[in-house]
């Protein structure tokens, strides 16, 4: 009936401390809107995107997530990076009875009628990365450190890794806990104690380090001369955008795990290259000249696209009807797999994809799952999972 | 020669000084005398630049600096002993004499003259001392030392006695008699201690209510019942 | 006459089974799986085949392209055949090898004990050193023994020696095993140790047991000085970041009393220009790429001074005497800062990198390698102290600064500008922030926000050490940076960061006016 | 008035060897005095000789290196703080004039006058008539009267010295320290200020720090004379005026 | 001898006839016209009032609590608190604590325990949970516990003679402690994430209007009560002796006054402000996290209180509807250029009106204090 546009809000911090993350995403959602309203938008109707920042505030967060909803009664809202801000939001969306894409990797433990992750949960990440730095291929590490930033998403994702290392019969004496406060700056000692550990034994890193800590961390790494070769280094939030900021030279061969890179060769993502290289030089976004794309920013891309498909399948943007034609709705990643939708869990099946850094700052894989792999939001690993529902609860 | 004519300030809405007009020649001390909140230091401190004032002229050798800021009146040779001695209190005692110096070019600045010393042997053996931790009196010396190693044309010093020992009052009475009968200096002193300016006066000037009241030639002070008339 | 011999000797051995290379290893290294290329690394190790040196290298360095005809050496465009390593014409479709971790460990292993005939004794040295941290099979193990065999020179004798004992501390021969475990002794290495406790926990042998355990304690104590020098130098260098970013607001704030909040965005503008600089060097001059750094020095102080300068007119100039509005306006002032470096570079970081020149590493003692831009930067922090110092303490535009920032009025009346002053100390203050964000750079990320990062530690600094007290900033940095680095050792990086703010909490209740009090009169 | 700082010994104040050293400077070298209850006691000396730092160390600004420092029979101020001390019955007023300069005169005179002073009273206690009465009283002792509404910030230096000197008065202390209070009055007002010390002795024990040897020849009975720390005489001003070395060090030729 | 006029009346003197009408104004608004315009009005209507703007003003009212208890240390004391949100964030968690119980076994897990224990694998309620599941215990701790911090660290630190920047440095310091402590899961409240996914409060669920409506009666009207004890306060004479020991603290002890005392009782009291702000703040927000208590959330309710007019009580009230105002707006509205607009906002503000936002109003010529002196014509 009504034929005006359709609202669509963007719900990523534009200033404060994940602005740094996040703001591509916004120009992501932005640029995939462009793009279906150049074909024709949605069930003949535009969408309108409605940006605002909630500046890495999460009360703001709530905030400009009840105003999205209820004030400019968006269908959808595409946002949040930190698991805080996710969190921050429910209660609204849940209230408001709104729907959330929530792009990036994240510690699991939670699934809502509301949210579709269209990131990775832990066994789409972690553990296919430390089973690959065990094997041989990986270097057959015997020994391991588990470093992240000291909050939530590490801690639990070192504590499915502490599980999943136990049953591989990995002792507690060769596993090294560390953390470093948000925005750690000086990685020298923990360097040291690295180099320290792995005196015994074939070690290998696993890094949950989050935000603007990286760049240190990598620095560091480089000038204590810690080569890939001798302790490598795997890390979950690291992609092409974080090492912008370093020169990867001396950090050839470190990895890191995601379900897209961007060295990945195949008809899908070099489109989706080139039509984010067109977005962002027409746009003004920053850095036109060294157009980057990432993990998150494929997760955001398949997830407009995605919830377009479901409105089509629809005919509606009435949340329920949506949230139902969402399960089982594929679309072809620029990963070059078929991304799907679960038809329960809210999670998209992804492969998993191990890249060694290169001294561009790009990815080779070495190493990928066969298909895409099913998330698992609640970890076997976790005591007391096995009793969970693989679907939001109905009420 | 220092020149006031039809000067005019206020605090806010309050008239302080009315109309005030006087001169200050060369080679002469001009004290200037009146209770406690009648304006003196408010003169002074227009004088210095440091207050703005309504209306009306200061004159140094002729030229009117009253559009000047203080440092360029300063530059011109007016040198300042304020009223509660505003040292720079946490630089030693040397290095507030060398700002002292600050009008002179950086050559002729290294090194503080020695005669200073002479004056206030005190500040010799106290150099390296942070001018803050100085007795009051030390640093009511120091300021009066601090006016002049300038060697300025005009020295303005609002009550350089208070807290100084009788001996060294004597000295600083001494000093000023000397300034003044070099004869390239105009001097213009406030001073509630009535014998020492009257001793030091070749002008006097009465302040009352923010004006001249009287003025006359030192010598003629207790004549004009000045040492009464201050005290109604 | 006797190094001659023996070179000659040498070189008939080096010589002798050269040539060996073919086109099928090659083709199997570049082509095939990691498994494959593993193979034939260890043919060419068996088969001593020095020759295969240039290639192996070739690929270390991402050197080597395959193509339907053949493997191929690129260069700077330039196409090599693989074998023959003479100029070709390269074809059109070229794929890069792709080489794993795994396999880029055995290539460089295989280098080394390669090189362990080369003629040069320093290259041999290195090969040595590299195969220490090397798992070695049966037969490297045994290229080794042949190489010591052969080794005249001592200090490779004894490095190799090493290595060999190491494996044959799990000899089944009791006497073995005693000369492996007394032939440890000398070694710094961490991995022994680990080898050495290993042992020990199964060893049977009394004798054995006391030779193990007393190389055991030689090697932890030779670790443990190591260890703590580390620990110290680490201290040392982040007590340099510290110091360096708090010089800045030791003038803006210690002396002037402006609640600088902007003074983070400052170090973040130096970091910015020496972006710029690299970048500009990398597009213009790129053959003096290796010093962009002293162009970019001081680019970065006279920018952050400039725009120091434009603050200080537009803004702090009104509030003198009203220090704590200060910190509104310039927390004003960050904002803009920061959204307008987001708005031209984007939120993103951008990247500097550090010239050749400074990412090397001091070799000390073999677990002590200072990294060589730590030492720099500890140096620089230093140049900057003294120039700082020297502009404050020993020229007469220090003093101004001084006497104006303690009595402004005072200061106008004996004849000093203060309002150029003031500029000028404002822009002396932005500048030496400048100079930080140009040290920062080369250690952490340059990106919008790295100015709050620092804030809160260099406020921190400079008020520890006792306001307007640029030696008490000196001994809070040092202090903050090595009790930092010991709390870190002892309890882990978050409690260490808060076991320091606690200290701080309770150090400034036994010194209220920082370490270097204003003791006196003037205090209050 | 408890039985510590009872004065039935007749020594109001006691300082017996004190010693002070300012980052090696020794500023009091073994000082000692006493004050009898109800005496006015002049302090002079040349600049820098300690006595400013004596008071210090009399209110607990000071911490003395040694030496002991009793109030009445048995109070070591020593032992006490600020508020303490001046609880105990000891009012001072500073050399250079410190007022609250944000606050009236009459806010001035209110925070002095004796009174309950806790937190709890400050709160929920009204102003009593009769301390209403007292700055009443004392507005026109220091003749500030018309300036009672005015912020003290804004009155002239002569004028800051008579509201502390009014302040101080506020607070009826036993002891009162002055340090230089006719510095900056005229002549007529260094008269009055002596008058009014005059009929405050007796009552109250007082000491007089003065360079102004007119004003000290007015008031004072007893004078002691410090120099470099300790106490280089003490008498009659007649007697310490002709003292030889006192005319060395202090008066001059 | 001087006329002596009686004193005026305590009413007189918290406020003049135009303070009262405002205050009136503020109550009325609060308590009728905002529930009326929010609940009884159809939404289409002109009159209403969305959900969202009652969400928003009660949070506004919380913030505003917080620029109050930073005016009555700073802008009274001159005590520079770089601190404050470790108070606020408190009493936040304190009655966080009581929310998360509030959802019993309506979490993800549908556990005993909340979901962030579950999954830390923790089987029973730490110790400091202990009767967290009443109320008024609580609220109660939620204004104690940063009371007893506050006292705490005060005391130490005034009996050591702390003062001006020293004194905000560690309290900087105090919060930046705390927030790194509250990041850590095993500190025992949820690490980053904090509380979140309130479902109850009081046993009424906390998602529709009417419960909305009510917190943000209350936040009004603590925010109201609490004005008026701080008038109180400030127009007493411990008000003044604040202000006097803003200026020469040493010089009021000479006057007898135990300076520490008095410092102790306004900075504790200042934080049990911030306690009941933060308790009324989470239950409205829906979440509470360390990130309050990071050292630029303390600064910000400075600036908020600088914004407003230090030393006004009302001045730092409307900085903090101002600033936080403008932030809510602007982020909407220009979301890519708000902070040139907040950044330029505080920089005139500072250096145009130097009294902050309420010196333009000038309003409040309210009697400085209750003073039975004459006015200077009177006397000559
Ligand atoms: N900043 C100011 N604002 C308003 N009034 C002021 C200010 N400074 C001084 N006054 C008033 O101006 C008058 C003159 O003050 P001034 O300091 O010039 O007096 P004075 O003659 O130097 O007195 P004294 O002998 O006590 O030093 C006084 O009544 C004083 O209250
Ligand atoms: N904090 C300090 N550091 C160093 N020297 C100090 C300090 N405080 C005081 N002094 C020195 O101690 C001596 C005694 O000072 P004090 O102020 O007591 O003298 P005074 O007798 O009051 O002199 P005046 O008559 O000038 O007021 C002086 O020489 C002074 O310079
Ligand atoms: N979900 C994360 N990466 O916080
Ligand atoms: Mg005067
Ligand atoms: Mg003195």
């Amino acid at each position: 009936a009504d034929k005006g546009p359709i609202k669509v809000g963007i719900l990523h911090s534009l200033s404060g401390t994940m602005a740094i993350s996040e703001t591509v995403l916004k120009d992501t959602a932005l640029m995939a809107i462009e793009e279906i309203n150049a074909k024709g938008g949605v069930l003949g109707r535009k969408l309108e995107p409605v940006v605002v920042d909630p500046a890495s505030n999460w009360p703001l967060f709530a905030e400009k997530a009840r105003q999205l909803l209820a004030a400019d009664k968006v269908a959808v809202v595409f946002g949040c990076w930190t698991s805080v801000s996710r969190k921050s939001v429910l209660p609204v969306f849940k209230e408001l009875n709104g729907l959330l894409f929530y792009p990036v990797q994240y510690e699991g433990e939670e699934l809502e009628k509301n949210v579709f992750y269209t990131g990775a949960a832990p066994n789409q990440q972690a553990i296919p990365a430390v089973e690959y730095l065990m094997s041989k291929a990986g270097g057959g590490a015997k020994r391991f450190v588990l470093l992240g930033t000291d909050y939530v998403y590490p801690r639990t994702t070192n504590k499915i890794l502490r599980a999943f290392l136990h049953s591989k019969g990995v002792a507690d004496a060769d596993i090294m806990e560390e953390y470093t406060p948000f925005g750690h700056s000086d990685y020298q000692t923990i360097v040291a104690n690295i180099k320290k550990f792995a005196s015994g034994g074939k070690t290998a890193v696993v890094s949950t380090i989050n935000g603007d800590s990286n760049v240190p961390f990598y620095k560091e790494l480089g000038n204590a001369g810690l080569k890939a070769t001798e302790v490598p280094v795997v890390a979950f939030s690291v992609g092409e955008e974080e090492l912008r900021g370093v020169d990867a030279k001396p950090l050839v061969g470190h990895l890191a795990a995601w379900n897209y890179f961007m060295s990945l060769k195949n008809p899908a993502n070099a489109e989706f290259k080139k039509k984010w290289a067109a977005y962002a030089k027409s746009h003004g976004v920053a850095n036109p000249e060294k157009p980057l794309t990432n993990d998150p920013m494929e997760a955001t891309y398949i997830g407009v696209n995605m919830w377009k498909q479901a409105v089509e399948k629809a005919k509606t943007t009435d949340v329920d009807k949506v949230i139902a034609a969402m399960a089982g709705q594929k679309f072809a990643a620029p990963s070059g797999f078929t991304a799907e939708m679960d038809e329960k869990n809210h999670h998209l099946h992804k492969p998993v994809l191990i890249g060694e850094v290169k001294a561009d700052g790009q990815f080779n894989v070495v190493w990928k799952t066969p298909g895409p792999v099913r998330a698992q939001p609640w970890s076997p690993f976790i005591a007391g999972n096995d009793q969970k529902k693989d679907e939001p609860d109905t009420n | 020669m220092l020149e006031i004519s039809g000067l005019h300030q206020y605090y806010g809405s309050s008239h302080i000084l009315r109309d005030v007009s006087f001169t200050a020649p060369q080679g002469a001390c001009t004290v200037l005398l009146g209770r406690n909140g009648v304006g003196k230091t408010t003169l002074l401190r227009s004088i210095m630049g440091v207050t703005p004032i309504r209306g009306g002229a200061i004159r140094l050798d002729g030229v009117d600096i009253s559009q000047l800021t203080p440092n360029q009146r300063a530059a011109r040779g007016v040198a300042y002993v304020p009223q509660g001695r505003e040292i720079f209190s946490r630089l030693t005692v040397e290095e507030n004499l060398l700002m002292g110096m600050a009008v002179k070019p950086a050559g002729k600045a290294r090194s503080v003259p020695s005669e200073i010393y002479e004056m206030f042997p005190v500040l010799k053996e106290m150099l390296r001392r942070r001018g803050g931790d100085l007795s009051g009196g030390q640093q009511q010396q120091l300021a009066i030392a601090r006016a002049l190693v300038s060697d300025p044309k005009l020295i303005i010093l609002d009550e350089p006695t208070e807290g100084i020992q009788p001996s060294i009052i004597k000295l600083i009475g001494e000093v000023i008699k000397s300034l003044s009968r070099r004869g390239d200096l105009a001097i213009l002193l406030v001073e509630q201690f009535y014998d020492f300016g009257r001793d030091l006066a070749d002008h006097y000037l009465v302040m009352s209510r923010g004006s001249i009241v009287r003025q006359g030639l030192g010598a003629d002070m207790d004549k004009d019942g000045i040492r009464d008339f201050v005290a109604l | 006459m006797l190094r001659l011999i023996v070179g000659l000797a040498m070189a008939t051995i080096f010589c002798a089974p050269a040539a060996a290379l073919d086109r099928e290893t090659i083709a199997r290294l570049a082509g095939g799986d990691a498994e494959e290329q593993r193979l034939a690394l260890d043919a060419l190790v068996a088969k001593r085949d020095v020759a295969a040196l240039p290639f192996l290298r070739d690929l270390l360095a991402d050197h080597v392209r395959t193509a339907d005809d053949g493997v191929f050496i690129v260069e700077d465009d330039h196409g090599l055949d693989a074998l023959q390593r003479t100029p070709v014409a390269l074809p059109a479709e070229l794929e890069e090898v792709s080489t794993s971790n795994s396999v880029r460990l055995a290539i460089e292993e295989s280098i080394a004990a390669l090189e362990l005939a080369s003629p040069d004794p320093a290259t041999r040295l290195e090969s040595v050193k590299r195969l220490q941290s090397a798992e070695l099979d049966e037969a490297r193990l045994a290229l080794i023994a042949e190489a010591e065999s052969r080794e005249r020179d001592s200090a490779v004798r004894d490095a190799l020696r090493q290595i060999r004992a190491l494996s044959e501390l799990q000899s089944t021969h009791r006497t073995v095993r005693l000369a492996a475990a007394k032939a440890l002794r000398a070694s710094v290495s961490g991995r022994v140790r680990e080898a050495l406790k290993a042992r020990l926990s199964v060893e049977e042998d009394g004798e054995i047991r006391v030779a193990l355990t007393r190389s055991l304690r030689n090697i932890e104590s030779s670790l443990a000085v190591g260890e703590t020098l580390g620990i110290v130098f680490s201290g040392v260098s982040l007590a340099s970041i510290l110091l360096l970013a708090a010089l800045g607001l030791a003038v803006t704030y210690g002396l002037m009393g402006v609640i600088n909040m902007a003074h983070g965005e400052m170090m973040m503008i130096g970091a910015y220009a020496t972006y710029v600089v690299q970048n500009l060097f990398r597009a213009h001059l790129p053959d003096h790429f290796q010093y962009y750094l002293a162009a970019a020095a001081p680019v970065a102080f006279v920018v952050a001074a400039l725009v120091g300068v434009v603050i200080e007119r537009l803004v702090i100039r009104f509030l003198y005497g009203r220090a704590l509005e200060t910190l509104l306006a310039t927390w004003g002032v960050s904002l803009i800062l920061m959204q307008t470096v987001r708005t031209i570079f984007g939120a993103q970081n951008v990247q500097v990198e550090n010239p050749a020149w400074m990412s090397g590493r001091l070799f000390v003692t073999d677990n002590l390698e200072l990294p060589y831009n730590r030492v720099v930067i500890i140096l620089f922090s230093l140049a900057v102290l003294l120039l700082v110092s020297f502009l404050l303490a020993r020229t007469r535009l220090g003093l101004f600064v001084r006497a104006v920032t303690q009595n402004r009025t005072m200061a106008k009346c004996v004849g000093v500008d203060s309002s150029r002053i003031d500029t000028i100390a404002f822009a002396l203050g932005s500048g030496i922030a400048g100079l930080a964000g140009v040290a920062l750079s080369q250690v952490g990320n340059v990106g919008p926000d790295l100015g709050q990062h620092y804030i809160v530690d260099s406020f921190m600094v400079v008020v520890l050490g006792g306001v307007g007290q640029l030696a008490g900033a000196v001994y809070a940095a040092l202090g903050l940076g090595v009790a930092g680095k010991i709390f870190e050792n002892l309890v882990g990086a978050v409690l260490a960061e808060i076991g320091l703010l606690v200290f701080l909490i309770v150090f400034i209740q036994k010194r209220p006016q920082g370490l270097f009090a204003l003791g006196g009169r003037q205090a209050d | 008035m408890n039985e510590a700082t009872e004065m039935s010994s007749g020594v109001a104040l006691y300082l017996d060897d004190v010693q002070v050293t300012f980052d090696g400077f020794r500023a009091l070298r073994g000082l000692s005095l006493s004050i009898d209850v109800g005496e006015l006691r002049c302090i002079i000396g040349p600049n820098g000789a300690g006595k400013t730092t004596m008071m210090d160390v009399i209110t607990g600004k000071t911490r003395p290196d040694t030496g002991q420092v009793f109030f009445g029979r048995s109070l070591d101020l020593t032992k006490m703080n600020e508020p303490q001390i001046a609880a105990a019955g000891i009012g001072r007023k500073f050399q250079k004039p410190t007022v609250f300069e944000h606050l009236t005169v009459f806010e001035n005179l209110e925070l002095a006058v004796k009174a309950d002073k806790s937190v709890r009273a400050s709160l929920f206690r009204r102003i009593s008539g009769e301390a209403i009465d007292r700055i009443g009283e004392l507005l026109e002792t220091v003749e500030l009267a018309d300036k009672a509404q005015e912020r003290a910030g804004l009155l002239s230096h002569g004028q800051k010295q008579w509201l502390e000197i009014g302040m101080l008065l506020a607070q009826r202390p036993l002891l009162l320290l002055l340090d230089e209070p006719v510095a900056g009055m005229t002549d007529h007002e260094t008269k009055r200020t002596a008058e009014l010390l005059q009929t405050l002795a007796g009552q109250h024990s007082i000491m007089v720090v003065e360079h102004d040897m007119e004003f000290v020849a007015a008031i004072a009975r007893k004078v002691t004379v410090l120099h470099e720390g300790a106490v280089l005489a003490e008498g009659p001003l007649s007697e310490v005026q002709s003292d030889e070395r006192v005319i060395e060090v202090y008066l001059g030729r | 001898m001087l006329h002596v006029p009686p004193s005026p009346t305590l009413a007189r003197r918290l406020f003049d006839r135009r303070g009262w009408c405002a205050f009136a104004l503020g109550a009325a608004v609060i308590f009728i016209v905002a529930p009326f315009a929010n609940l009884a009005t159809a939404e289409a209507s002109m009159l209403h009032l969305s959900d969202a703007s009652i969400a928003l003003a009660g949070k506004l009212f919380c913030y505003a609590m917080l620029a109050l208890a930073m005016d009555l240390v700073w802008g009274y004391a001159g005590i520079l608190s770089l601190g404050h949100g470790v108070f606020f964030a408190l009493g936040g968690y304190a009655f966080g604590m009581y929310l998360m119980r509030q959802i019993g076994h309506d979490g993800s897990y549908h556990a005993d325990l909340p979901d962030f224990m579950v999954f830390l694998d923790w089987k029973a309620f730490p110790w400091f949970w202990a009767f967290t599941d009443h109320f008024a215990y609580a609220i109660a701790l939620a204004i104690l516990a940063p009371a007893a911090l506050a006292f705490a660290f005060g005391f130490f630190a005034f009996r050591s003679r702390i003062k001006g920047v020293y004194f905000s440095i560690i309290t900087q310091a105090l919060t930046y402690a705390m927030m790194l402590l509250f990041f850590r899961n095993e500190t025992g409240f949820g690490g980053n994430n904090g509380f979140t996914d309130f479902k109850r409060i009081l046993d009424y669920p906390l998602a529709t209007p009417q419960t909305r409506i009510i917190l943000f009666m209350l936040s009004g009207a603590s925010l109201l009560l609490l004005l008026l004890v701080s008038r109180f306060i400030v127009t007493s004479k411990l008000g003044r002796v604040l202000t006097a020991i803003r200026e020469a603290e040493s010089r009021v002890m000479f006057c007898g006054y135990d300076t520490l005392s008095y410092k102790l009782a306004i900075w504790t009291f200042s934080a049990a402000i911030c306690g009941l702000a933060g308790a009324l703040y989470v239950p409205q927000v829906g979440i509470i996290n360390p990130s309050e208590m990071s050292p630029a959330a303390s600064i910000e309710i400075a600036i908020w209180t600088a914004v407003g007019g230090r030393g006004t009580l009302i001045g730092p009230l409307v900085g903090a509807v101002v600033v936080n105002g403008a932030k809510s707006l602007f982020t909407a509205a220009i979301p890519e250029y708000w902070l040139f607009f907040l950044g330029l906002l505080f920089v005139l503000v500072t250096l145009l009106l130097p009294k902050g936002v309420i010196g333009l109003v000038d309003a409040p010529r309210w009697p400085r204090i209750a003073l039975p002196f004459p006015r200077k014509e009177r006397a000559s």
